[in-house]
């Protein structure tokens, strides 16, 4: 079980902005496939993973990372602060 | 250092002179300050901006510690608003204190340099024909390779 | 632009809020302040800058409008002091205004660079052993060959 | 005629910021010629043209340059501003 966030336009094609997951997914790739087969509006958001970015427990990370140990996951466009 | 994420309106000018007061034996005092900034058409109705409560406060210390780590610097300051913000509003600020003016330049660029690109924020804009995400730059993304 | 050289303390932060309000327009606002820095030993009592009156003032509005040709600026601010200082006074500031953050940086740097070693200011300081005057240094005159 | 200004430890050495001067001076170089020549406070104020500047109605110049139609010429050390 963890959290997964989602922030800017991924939190408003997805609709929400946090849920429980519960996964057996090894690394970030693997949880973006299962989110991704779950409906059409994660598929949405997902479609292009280059315009994507991915924190786990609050630290930049990227998709290939495992997942081992995290207990937040958040998904987001590139950041626009400044 | 000081680090301030607050969704309420600050005054630059009163946040300079405090960070200034405190900076004793320094020289040089930096400071940027960002300003929503109205399009040329002057269409712009008002900017949201979100961020990532808890990552936003780390990803910024861990920027702050690294500008002290590698410039001569007596202290360092960072401000940055979330939530509706009007043109002409300040939405965030920087300043770097330190004997000489050529670290206190290099620490605010770098300082502002990694806001803009690794500090969890997103801005939205709505403008009369809509509303719409700001697009990150490839030239704030290119701007970290200098450093 | 607005050029100050005086004698009178004047206020950074209200200086700057002043100059940010003015800005309309401008997403970017960068300050430098330069303050009478009390050297390690602690012994500092005053400093005296002696300008040339007449020509300090053109050089000055020479430097700053050479800045707004350079860059892509809004406005330019420059406040130079003369006469005696206390340490911990400002002593100058310059500020610039632009629609993105690396113009301001830029022409901030290059107003301070050229103020340094081409406006008609000399500091002498007096310390606990004696009076003297401000050597300029090598890499101030080295600073200008980057612009 | 023209007026000779003096700024910071070149006003010290000299004792004065600022005299009238009668000189047939082609040049700044030859103008610190005559004025070092008057007395031992000027050489010892001019005994280093590498550490002093000078400005000709009030633009920054060079010890080479003429000294036709210039009313104020200005010595004093390289700038410590900012």
């Amino acid at each position: 079980m963890m959290d997964v966030l989602y922030f800017a336009w991924v939190r408003e094609r997805i609709g929400l902005p946090k849920e429980r997951v519960e996964t057996r997914a090894a690394t970030v790739s693997e949880l973006v496939a299962e989110l991704s087969a779950r409906e059409e509006r994660y598929a949405l958001a997902f479609s292009d993973l280059t315009a994507l970015r991915v924190a786990l427990d609050q630290e930049l990370s990227d998709f290939d990372a495992p997942l081992e140990g995290v207990r937040e996951v958040a998904f987001f466009p590139p950041m626009t602060g400044g | 250092m000081r680090i301030v994420v607050d969704d309420a309106l600050f005054d630059p000018g009163a946040e300079l002179n405090r960070f200034t007061e405190a900076a004793e034996g320094m020289g040089a005092v930096v400071s940027f300050s960002g300003i929503v900034r109205q399009n040329a058409a002057g269409t712009l109705k008002a900017m949201e901006i979100e961020h990532y409560p808890g990552m936003t406060e780390k990803a910024i210390a861990a920027i702050a510690e690294e500008a002290v780590t590698r410039w001569n610097l007596g202290d360092a300051l960072v401000i940055h608003r979330y939530g509706a913000l009007e043109p002409g509003a300040p939405i965030m600020m920087v300043a770097t204190s330190a004997p000489h003016r050529a670290d206190a330049f290099a620490a605010a660029e770098f300082l502002m340099d990694y806001l803009k690109s690794r500090a969890p924020f997103w801005k939205k804009e709505t403008t009369s024909e809509g509303e719409g995400w700001v697009a990150a730059k490839d030239e704030d993304e290119a701007a970290l390779d200098r450093w």
